[in-house]
């Protein structure tokens, strides 16, 4: 079925604001909230001549390889932390992320095919904390996701 | 439990898709369909499956319950749920498929009524401000649209008005020295999430 | 450069940290800190230094200001930034820690004040028609919120509305023949981007 485009930034707006609810919780975390083990994160800088140099495609891959990135790395927190306040808003940041994808999807941009590991992935670093990792996960909602739906295409032609 | 019956009671009015579901916040999700208590089976002959695209299927807990008019209701209820992915209902009785449907959580959501509905004077004639609390849906008060409708106390030509995100209105040139009855109700507003219009408030009362 | 004192001294009264830092732009950053010009020393003897996460560190070359009451400012300006990502800041002076602070750049905008403000009737009576032209940020615009304040000309009680995205807002409930002062700040709304309130326009005069 052709899905309607979403092109209305308050969505992302509310997802960015869960996430920083992730993040105050894990701040105030003292117990079973850390990670095992490091994990790959995308790099979440932007430079806005350096953004708009990049084409379209290049910019939809570099959300959406975050966006995976991301995903895998809050899998890997929900594994190792025990607090279940945490625990429901790991789960819901990994479902928002999911629905994240599917609102790029919305808006026509390009299936993205995960690689086999996050190795060979370009500009990413690692972090072996959580707070780092859930506010690498703010800031790249924040930023180069709402840029990206800024600019789509998809939104240009239809102003409702 | 009470707001439960009334969202069923709506749905089965407004609804003609099987099973009848909707969302009444960003994480929770309630799918329901009705049978005549003579032909219905027994809860675990049936089975509820859903599968977002993309994903395997996955199976929903079913609940029974007696429902007026000789009905059994039979209730699923998700507390995780993800929004802008199509999801893919089938019912089964005893393998066999009896219920299918395809939807987008964000598009049918029914929420309780608008909360301490009041009506005061603004102080100016023939004028009326009426606020309400909006449903508690954390972060998508933004979203959502309500109608205030109005009357004087004797009549039934109930007169609408139409506010955005806010939670107050203003209703103007009504009769001096008269009482009304104000009641207001909420849906999202249609962009992004859609859904039902809630059940009226409770109205109030209040002088010109 | 009007504009950069007005800045100044509304950061000097708002912002407790050291260095006091602020954007105008997507691609511009500046920050100051004030000394007693008695005790400061001359601008060589100080280094502004940055780093951005996973990288190198930076200096951003000083400037010394002479300022009101006595004061001696010390300004770096940088007209390329990242922003989503956290910065680290150190000022020393002769190899001695004297500041030292983190922060987003994107979460410190101090925008100019809204241009072109209007205030037109709308035929409606006691109803003002306020427009402005948004400051020109690309990716920005539809996260700025707006404060628009008025009051009748001979008084000093403003009263505030605030409008989201958006470049005019209708006031209401004015008294009919009147003349009000309307004036219009602006700031990022706090989500993607964030920041102070901008200073007030220079106030519009407009009878009811």
């Amino acid at each position: 079925s052709p899905l309607r485009p979403i092109c209305d930034l308050r969505v992302l707006n509310h997802f960015i604001k869960e996430a920083r609810d992730a993040e105050v919780v894990m701040k105030s975390c003292r117990e079973g909230c850390s990670l095992s083990e490091s994990v790959t994160v995308p790099q979440t800088r932007v430079e806005f001549d350096v953004w708009e140099n990049k084409t379209a495609l290049e910019q939809a891959q570099d959300v959406q390889s975050g966006l995976w990135l991301l995903q895998q790395a809050l899998s890997s927190l929900r594994t190792s932390v025990t607090n279940t306040a945490l625990h429901s808003h790991i789960d819901n940041s990994i479902r928002n992320l999911l629905s994240i994808n599917a609102v790029l999807r919305s808006l026509n941009i390009q299936e993205y095919t995960p690689p086999a590991s996050t190795a060979g992935l370009e500009g990413t670093w690692r972090v072996s904390s959580a707070t780092d990792l859930l506010q690498i996960h703010v800031n790249f909602l924040r930023g180069k996701v709402r840029l990206l739906l800024l600019d789509a295409q998809a939104c240009q032609q239809d102003v409702s | 439990a009470r707001g439960f019956e009334k969202k069923v009671s709506m749905l089965l009015k407004e609804e003609p898709e099987n099973p009848k579901c909707f969302a009444e916040g960003r994480k929770d999700f309630t799918c329901f369909w009705v049978e005549d208590e003579e032909r219905a089976g027994s809860v675990d002959q049936y089975t509820f499956t859903y599968t977002y695209q993309n994903e395997n299927s996955s199976r929903c807990p079913l609940r029974a319950l007696p429902a007026a008019g000789g009905k059994r209701l039979f209730v699923c209820h998700l507390n995780r749920t993800q929004m802008f992915v199509q999801m893919d209902i089938q019912v089964q009785r005893d393998r066999t498929l009896i219920h299918n449907r395809s939807l987008l959580i964000e598009l049918v959501f029914l929420l309780d009524p608008p909360a301490n509905v009041t009506a005061s004077s603004t102080g100016q004639q023939g004028q009326l401000n009426v606020s309400w609390v909006p449903p508690p849906l954390k972060y998508m008060d933004d979203s959502m649209m309500y109608e205030v409708s109005y009357t004087t106390a004797d009549s039934h030509m109930w007169q609408v008005e139409v506010a955005g995100a806010s939670s107050e209105l203003i209703l103007r040139g009504l009769q001096p020295g008269t009482k009304y009855k104000v009641r207001v109700r909420v849906k999202l507003d249609g962009i992004s999430y859609s859904g039902y219009w809630s059940a009226w408030s409770d109205p109030v009362f209040m002088e010109t």
